[in-house]
Order: C-alpha cells, then structure tokens, then sequence
C-alpha cells in the first residue's frame, strides 16, 4: 500500500472517531505501512465497534489479536494490539491498548468477532491477561495447574540451572 | 466479491450418469487398474538408495586438509549460528609438534554435536570461516541409546582413508578462488601439499 | 459306513485347509494388489516374491503379547473372534467344489453336505457371523468398538433382507434351494448371470456389506472408528477376525461363482470328452479361478473408491437395492409366467 | 430436586442421558497431529463438542525473542510443516520490510516458484487426505508420488526436504541449479495429467459426492467472523487472497483466477483447492517463463553472507560474516507486519524490534488457530464421519495450530 493510501486511511480514521462522543483526542501514528492508534482500555471496545460498524471504515476483518509485554512502561506494561483489516479496501489499522501490571483486564470483544475468542486465550495463557464479558474466556494451550505467564518478560528463555548442555565456554 | 478474478469452480448437480453410482465406479476401477502395469515408484532402500542432492544437508563431517590436519580453529561461530544448541565445544592451544594434526594455533579439543538437538538446518556449515564443518549426504545412523547420539570428535572428523568429496557443496566462486593465487599462498603457508 | 465318514473327513478337512489357506494367501494378495495398484511393490521380503509372507503374519501373530484390556467381559472377548471364525468356516460345507465322480466303488460328490436348503443354511450361518463382531465389539468396553460393532449389526440387517430377495429370484426361476442342484442345473445351459443380471448385482453389492468390505467397511473404518469392533483386539484374536473376514470373502466368491456363474461347470464340457477325476480336478480348477477372480474384484473395488456414511449405507440398503430386489423378483415372475415355466 | 437442596439435604443423582462422550483424539487417525475433539454424541449425531489444543505448543514466541534474526527461519519451519517454505520466506519479507530493502526481480521470481511449489504440496496434502478420510486411499498414493518430486526440488535448492530453513534475509542463499530446473520441468510437464486422473477418480464419484457435499458448512459471513482466511474461506465464497489484495514478492506480475466456492462445505473446500493447485501450475509456468536476469540476492552486507571465497580472504567480509552469524548488525527499530498467503490462509508476522539482537516480541499469525476455533459450530447436528471429513478438509495442522 502506498503512503497515499495511508493517508486516506488516516483521514477516515480521524473522521469515525470525530463521531464517537467523549472520546479524548487519540493520535494517529504511522508505522510501516499501517496507522496506529493507542486507546484507553475502557473505550477501547467502544472504538473497535464504532471501526467494525462506521460505513466508512468498514474494519470488519480482526486479523489477529495479541498481548505485549512492556515491562519498562510503568503503569502500562500489559498491551494488546488488535489488528483490523478492511477486506474491501484492504487498508489495515492497529489498535493499541494497555493496562496496567495490577490489574491487567480488557474488555472481550468475542461478541464482535467470533475469532478474538481464542486470540484472547493465548494472551490469557502467556500474559495473564484477563478478558471481560462474554464469553468468558480461558486458558487454552497452556496445562490447567500452570500459575505463571510465561512470555512476560521476567521469565527468561533458559533456566540457569539446566545441567543437560555444558556451555561454559561458548554459552550465550 | 472483492476483486474481479474469482472463479466459481464447484459443480455440485449429478447428471444421471453420476447419481447411478456405477460409471463412476467403473471409471475409478480402471485408473486403478491401469496403474497396476505402471513401474513402482518405490525405491528398494537397504539395497538401493535414492540419490541426495549434493548439498543435501545430513551427517555432519569435519574436515582435515590433505596434509591431514584438522581445519577446526575452534572459533565457535558454528556453536553460536546453532539455533538449536546442539554443539558444545572446548577450545586448546596447538603444541610445537602437532602442527601436521591442527591447521591452526587453536584447535577444539572437544567437539560434540548432539544429534538428536540438531535440526540439520545447515547454518553451521554456513557459519564456518574455515570450511572446517560441512553437512554431508549421508544420514545420521539411527541407534537405541540417546548417548549414542552425542556425536563426538571420533565420529565427527573425517578419516584420512575414506575422504569425503564436499567439493560440490561450494560454489564455484570458492572453487575458483581456490585455484587462483591468493589460494596458492594460502595453501604453501597451511598446507604446502596442496589443498583439495 | 467307515468309508462314508472317512471320505466325509478328508473331505471337510480339505475345504477346512483350502479355507485358511485361501484365507492366507489373501491377506498377501491384498497387500500386492493395493501395492500393485499404487504404485508401490508389496510385500518382497519373506521368501521369493514374498511368498512366505502370510506364514511369517501367522508366527507374528501367535508370537504378540495377548492384550485383553482390565474392564472388558473376558469370556466374551474371547467368544467374539472364536463366532467369527467358526461361522466363516462352517459357511464352505455346501459348497460343491466339482462334479461327482465313481470311485471307491461309491459315488463321490465334492461337497461336504449336499443339504437341500443349502442356501438357508449359508444365510443362517452367515448372519450368526455379526454376532462375533457385535459380541467382540461390545466386551471390548471402548466406544469406539461399541460403535464399530452397532454399525455392522445394522448393516448385516439391513443387507441381508435385500439379499435373500435377490436369491429369491434365482429360487424361482431353478426351483430348488438345493446349491448342488443349482450348479447341476447351470449345466450345458447358460448361467444364472443371464437371466438374473440385476439379481446378481444386488447379490453382490450385498456381498460386499455382508463380508464388511469396502465401500462398506463401516464397522472397521479405520480413519473414524481407528479399527472399529477389533479396536482393543491383538494377537492372535485380532488375526482370527481377521482370518474371518477374508474366509467370508473366500465363501461369498464362492457362493457367487456357484449360484451365478456356474460354479465348477466347464463351458463346452460335454466337447472335451472327459472323464472320472482328471474332469474333477479340471472343474476345480475352473471354479478356483472364478472364486480368485471375486477376491480379486473384492480387492479392486476396496482399493478404488470411498466407502459411504453410515445413514447413507442404510439409504442404499434399505431404500434403493430392497425396492430394486422386489422389482426383480416381479420381473421373474412375469417372465416365467409369459413363457408357461410357472407351476 | 430442589425442593430437597433447600431443606440441606444432599441427593446424589445421576443425569440420565442418551449422550455418549467420545474422544476425538489427542491420537486419533484422522486428527492428522495432536490435539483433542470431545464429542457428546447422540448415537452417531453429534450434539456438542469442545476442543482441547496445546499440546504441542513449543513457544515459539518466546523462543523468538532469544534468538537473531536469521535464526528464526527454522522455527517458521515447523508452523505448518507441509509448505514450510512459504513460511520460511514469510518471515524474511517481514524482516526485509524492516530494514527496508528491495529484492532484485529474478529472486523476487524465484521466490514465487518456491512458494507455488509449496502451496502446491500443502494441498496435495489436503485434498488426497480428504479422499483417504473418504476411503478412497489409492488416489493418494499417485499425488504423493507427485509431492515427493516436490521435496527433491526443495532438495536440490535449500538441501532438505520438510524443514527446508529456505531463503536468507535479502533473497536466496543460492540460485536454482540445473538439476532443480530440470525437476521443475518434469513436474510441470507431468503433475497436471496426474492431477486429473485423481479427480477423475474421486470428483464426480457419487459415494464421494455424497460424503462431501453440505459436509461442515460455513457460511461466508460466519467464516469472517471466525477469521477464516485461504482456501476455506474461498471455498466460503469469499474471494480475498492475500496474493492479489496485498501483492508480495511481485504477485501483481502474474495472471492468474482466485477459485471459489460457495456454501463453504467439504466439497466447496476439496474443489477450491484443487482448482488452486491448477492456478498455481499457472503461475509457476509464467514466473518461469518471464524470469529475469540478475542476482539472486539484494546487496545488504550487514545482513546476507559475504561469499565464502571473501569470508577466507577479505578481512572485512570476514568481519561481517561474523556479525552476521553472532547477530550483531544492528537493525531499526519499529513494528511492522507482513502477511503472505500460506497453504491455510493468511500467514502473518507481527514483529516489534527494539534494534536489539532479536526481536522484542515476534507474534505469529497461524490460520490454523483461528479458523479450527469454527469447528464445533461446523460439525453441529452432523454425523460422526463429517466431523472427521470437516477435519480434513479444514486441514488443520497441528504445527501451526499450537505453534
């Protein structure tokens, strides 16, 4: 997609969010070929229905959905990003939305997309992110008595106490 | 309809024909039955064995010069490209004396790949600076005990009297850098008996 | 009386033998047909061609551990194979394998029992087949098995009905239930095929439900039910099924040649001038050939197409060969009716 | 009964029921990989199911997030394992589109060829599965033979057959030999006679037809919802394909239809896919045809190899060789994300660099894992053997479902 295309999405962008009524400002950043926009977790479920629904942008397609972990970010260390496609047009937008490492709980947006279900579970499994409303979802690829969250960040990739590979001297 | 190259493909009404079962049945038994004359695509393994492309990527080797000196410098970059952590290896120092055993300074002591991390990803050979490592044709041997598979430097370097020819697996650039002078120089300060 | 029985022996003991045998060399038959017919080679390592194969099974097969799975009914796991095996047997004693001959100062007939209800008698023994798999399937205690084994009850109901149909119309045009008299009467006439085309093909459709053979092969299914009512079954048990499956399929071929394609009778036989044992075994050997060739076409058919659904297979049984049956039979009985051969 | 729970009195009852559980799975023959179906069954109708994945996730996110750039290509090996080289290049797009770099047009070509190749052996797969689920197992045997020839090109390219680790970062590590041409050649000549005697032996058969026909529908709507992408969305009737709406890798060179179905069952899912391996034949013939001349690779130093004959000779190409192996060069930081149309649908990579040594987050977008999610609504009410038929057809691969 060309950058003019991405100016055209970012003008359609500014225009559904204009309607949307006690929205504080939301700025559009562009990242590679897609525009970003960062939303607060409570009126995040709102834009993403106003984007599915609004004619104009027509974002009907969630092609994925995922947790990220920004531990430096006090305050906000648990992301999600929804991505949004516009099969029609094929312009596609990111929306961002964070919470803080307390209280990590986002709204569900199964009911607009069937396909958030199990999108949603995989942040739940390894973020430990909660998702809100109906349905509720679970864990899913993770063992049931798991109690931690392994992709967070704090969980490094290999235990110190692995014995199996002697790499004292070329270890990473 | 997003684009204007979509086809519809499925036909799904039976014409009369279809819906009797039979011809189609009878059509199918004569494929089959055709094929029964056809040559059998199986290869006959213990005995025959399918040739592998030459950069096929399997058994790993490390290779002597002619001289017979092991390449290895064990510089470890092989360990590092290794994305599954299977090569484990303790560098040495060269002692006067040993000069016709390691090319270099510094040798590996030790080199070991662990078979069964290995994924035969090739990117040790690709890593190698001194065209020590190189995948071979051949496959790894299967065995019953997992220790059996932590390949080390006895199974791992290539016997003087059954050379491998990994000649193919280099492009023909290094072929012919090989032939040109700044080989011939490397070859008299390395190997003064000439390289492969 | 001792020659009688004597006779009789030999007699049951070669068709028990030619069974198993049959049975054996079908199993390696299979595997060098699909083989053939994919492209591959089969089996090539036991013996030449690997002949020696089926041998080498049979020793794997006694040699595996005995499994019979903790909450299982062990009696009746071990009744399931044992029915299956008894009943595909006992099915070949009314088969007659070649004309009679004088010898021994007595008439000899190749035929363990020359009962007159012969094909009652086939159909009886048959269908206590499904209870070995039906019994099998059950005590096994696995779903999968139960499911396996409901299939197959269903199906052997619902085929068997269409099946005896189309025999009634082969009764009614030879008159007798006799498998002997039937053969005797395909003699030096045409065969039964001819004047029972669609009789013969619903007789073999069913054929094929009956011995649970592909596109029919239901209750085994391997890629829905894994293995169906032998899912928990090994050893030698499992080898007893499916032994038992392949004498069925040794009995239908049998059954077929006999009733519709003139079991053991020669064409032109009254031309080769022939005589006493050397026509015997010349008939023999002709009716071997066409039982080989329906194991063949057994083989060939599973190794060609897709087997049906389960509703689906009802749905040909019950609503597509029983109405094609009755059909034929009113077809017979008008043609015997216009040509006066009705009593 | 509840009359007794308010006065405090425990009674232990059994539900009567007709329903039966099955497990479908986690080994199953027709669950082609590992995970888990829990059928409530009404006889042989299925009333509910519930889903059980994850047990061969191998974290490949994380994984991700340790490892440099070049080293994740052979994790995108094992997502779906039947057309790993899309995969393979998928991930090397993302990381190009990174750093910014254009691919020469013959490597752009090639990579076509490769990855036609691919699509073709993953539906191969596919569709011959269907057929063996139906019963019909010789018709695989004759395709297979076909994907093996297949597997000897990705042999004589990359050196391995399944887990090809195919491509570098900035185009190809080594141009097509002859012997691959050949090969190619022998297979475009070959596969479509092959292709129609197997249609020929299941397409029309009306044991097929019946089996496969109104077998675990979708809807087009419904199947967006879900996230359905690739052929199963096409079978669906919706024609989006990443290879035409998104072009890479200079699809937008190649002419070429999009098949489509229209009720999104088994049959739709069976035919849209064989209609595109024929379209791929298509597209493999023109790249082959209008190859350009050039190199096979971009020229950037810090991230493709230096030739081996430098690496021995020139310092600062052994410099760099080094960097590049050990992962040290440095990269932008940003986020970007790159689809291409893999076997199932769309293959995204979501990746978050931080300019470190490898990426900050890596999230992998399988279709697999989004559209089996569909599969209890789809099997709903049917029977037994469509649910299995669904499961084929759907071709859920359990590499790329857990990831």
């Amino acid at each position: 997609m060309s950058q003019v295309d991405i100016l055209q999405t970012v003008d359609k962008l500014k225009r559904c969010l204009q309607d949307l009524k006690g929205l504080p400002p939301i700025e559009i950043k562009i990242e590679y070929d897609f525009p970003e926009i960062t939303v607060s977790r409570d009126q995040v479920y709102r834009v993403l229905q106003a984007l599915k629904e609004n004619k104009e942008t027509g974002f009907t397609f969630l092609t994925t959905l995922c947790g990220i972990h920004f531990p430096e970010k006090e305050g906000n260390e648990f992301w999600v990003m929804y991505q949004l496609h516009n099969l029609f047009t094929n312009e596609r937008i990111r929306v961002y939305s964070s919470a803080s490492v307390g209280d990590p709980v986002f709204a569900s947006v199964t009911p607009l997309w069937a396909a958030a279900n199990w999108m949603g579970g995989e942040a739940i499994d390894f973020y430990g992110l909660q998702f809100e409303g109906p349905p509720n979802l679970t864990r899913i690829l993770n063992a049931d008595e798991m109690d931690y969250h392994p992709m967070r960040k704090e969980y490094k990739l290999e235990d110190d106490s692995r014995t199996d590979k002697d790499d004292t001297y070329f270890g990473r | 309809m997003l684009t204007n190259r979509s086809k519809q493909v499925v036909k799904r009404e039976m014409s009369l024909a279809e819906k009797l079962y039979l011809p189609a049945i009878f059509s199918g038994m004569a494929i089959t039955f055709k094929h029964m004359f056809k040559k059998p695509a199986t290869v006959k393994y213990p005995e025959e064995k399918r040739e592998m492309a030459p950069i096929y990527r399997g058994h790993h080797v490390l290779k002597r010069d002619n001289a017979g000196a092991e390449r290895c410098t064990a510089c470890g970059l092989c360990a590092v490209a290794c994305p599954a952590e299977a090569i484990t290896m303790d560098a040495a120092e060269r002692k006067p004396g040993e000069e016709l055993l390691y090319r270099e300074e510094k040798y590996a002591a030790k080199y070991e790949i662990n078979m069964l991390r290995c994924i035969f990803c090739g990117l040790c050979e690709e890593a190698c600076p001194k065209e020590a490592i190189f995948l071979t044709d051949t496959i790894v041997n299967p065995e019953y005990a997992r220790a059996g598979f932590i390949y080390g430097k006895d199974k791992l370097v290539e016997r003087m009297d059954a050379r491998i020819d990994v000649s193919k697996r280099q492009t023909a650039d290094v072929a012919m850098f090989k032939m040109g002078e700044s080989a011939a120089k490397h070859n008299q300060l390395y190997n003064p008996k000439g390289e492969q | 009386m001792v020659t009688y029985i004597l006779i009789k022996f030999v007699l049951v003991l070669f068709v028990f033998l030619l069974a198993l045998t049959v049975a054996a060399y079908s199993t390696y038959g299979e595997r060098k047909v699909s083989a053939l017919m994919q492209d591959r080679i089969g089996p090539d390592r036991a013996g030449p061609y690997g002949l020696l194969q089926p041998l080498a099974d049979g020793i794997k097969m006694f040699t595996k551990e005995e499994l019979i799975p903790t909450n299982s009914s062990k009696y009746l796991f071990v009744l399931g194979p044992s029915i299956a095996m008894l009943t595909a047997l006992m099915a070949g004693v009314v088969i007659p394998w070649a004309g009679p001959i004088e010898a021994f100062g007595q008439q000899l007939t190749f035929q363990v029992s020359d009962i007159n209800i012969g094909i009652l008698y086939i159909f009886s023994v048959v269908s206590i087949g499904v209870y070995g798999i039906m019994i099998g399937g059950w005590a096994s205690n696995n779903k999968y098995s139960l499911l396996g084994a409901l299939r197959a009850s269903s199906q052997m109901i619902s085929y068997e009905i269409a099946m005896g149909l189309a025999i009634v119309a082969l009764v009614m045009k030879s008159g007798t239930l006799s498998l002997g008299e039937i053969v005797t009467q395909q003699q030096g006439d045409w065969i039964n095929v001819v004047y029972q085309p669609l009789g013969f093909l619903i007789f073999l459709i069913c054929a094929f439900a009956e011995t649970n053979r592909a596109p029919f092969d239901l209750p085994e299914c391997e890629t829905e039910l894994i293995g169906g009512y032998h899912t928990e079954y090994s050893s030698m048990k499992l080898g007893l099924f499916l032994f038992a499956e392949y004498i069925n399929m040794f009995v239908s071929s049998a059954v077929i040649s006999a009733l519709y394609f003139g079991g053991y009778n020669l064409p032109f036989q009254a031309a080769l001038g022939l005589e006493g044992a050397w026509l015997a075994v010349l008939q023999f050997g002709f009716f071997f050939l066409k039982i080989v060739f329906f194991i063949f076409l057994f083989m060939w058919v599973r190794w060609t197409i897709p087997r049906f659904r389960y509703d689906q297979l009802l749905h040909l049984g019950w609503k597509i060969l029983l109405p094609l049956a009755i059909l034929n039979i009113i077809i017979t009985g008008l043609v015997m009716w216009a040509n006066g051969s009705l009593a | 009964m509840s009359y007794l729970k308010d006065k405090g009195i425990e009674v232990e009852y059994k539900e009567i029921s007709n329903l039966n559980t099955l497990n479908l799975g986690p080994t199953h023959p027709a669950t082609h990989g590992i995970f888990q179906n829990v059928l409530t069954m009404n006889g042989e109708i299925i009333e509910d199911s519930q889903q059980t994945i994850g047990y061969i996730h191998r974290a490949f996110e994380k994984i991700a997030e340790r490892r440099p750039y070049n080293q994740i290509t052979v994790l995108t090996d094992r997502m779906n394992y039947c057309s790993s080289p899309i995969n393979n290049l998928g991930w090397h797009m993302t990381v190009e589109k990174l750093i910014g770099v254009d691919i020469p047009k013959r490597a752009q070509y090639l990579r076509v060829i490769i990855m036609e190749l691919a699509r073709i052996s993953d539906h191969i797969i596919c569709d011959s599965v269907i057929a063996v689920d139906t019963g019909a197992l010789t018709g695989f045997t004759y395709l297979f033979q076909w994907r093996e020839l297949i597997y000897e090109i990705y042999e004589e390219i990359c050196g391995a057959r399944l887990t090809t680790n195919l491509g570098r970062i900035g185009g190809l590590e080594r141009d097509f030999t002859m012997t691959a041409w050949k090969k190619l050649d022998k297979f475009l000549k070959g596969f479509p006679a092959v292709l129609e005697e197997f249609e020929n032996l299941v397409k029309r058969n009306r044991i097929f037809m019946d089996r496969t026909v109104k077998v675990g529908p979708i809807s087009g709507d419904r199947a967006l919802e879900y996230g359905f992408t690739g052929p199963n969305l096409r079978a669906a009737g919706v024609d989006y394909d990443v290879r035409v709406a998104l072009p890479y890798s200079s699809y937008e060179d190649f002419e070429f239809a999009i098949p489509v179905g229209e009720h999104g069952d088994t049959y739709d899912r069976f035919m849209v896919r064989l209609e595109e391996m024929k379209e791929s034949l298509r597209i493999i013939q023109q790249a082959k045809e209008g190859l350009p001349e050039g190199p096979y690779h971009a020229d950037v130093p810090a991230f493709y190899l230096p030739p081996k004959e430098d690496v021995y000779n020139n310092m600062e190409a052994l410099i760099y060789h080094f960097k590049i192996v050990m992962g040290e060069t440095d990269i932008p930081r940003g986020t970007v994300y790159h689809s291409v149309e893999g076997g199932n649908g769309e293959v995204g990579f979501y990746l978050i660099s931080d300019g470190g040594r490898s990426p900050y987050r890596l999230h992998l977008r399988r279709p697999c894992f989004i559209y089996y999610q569909a599969y209890p609504e789809m099997i709903k009410g049917s029977m037994l053997s469509d649910a299995i038929l669904t499961l084929s057809s759907m071709n859920v691969i359990a590499g790329e479902l857990d990831a």
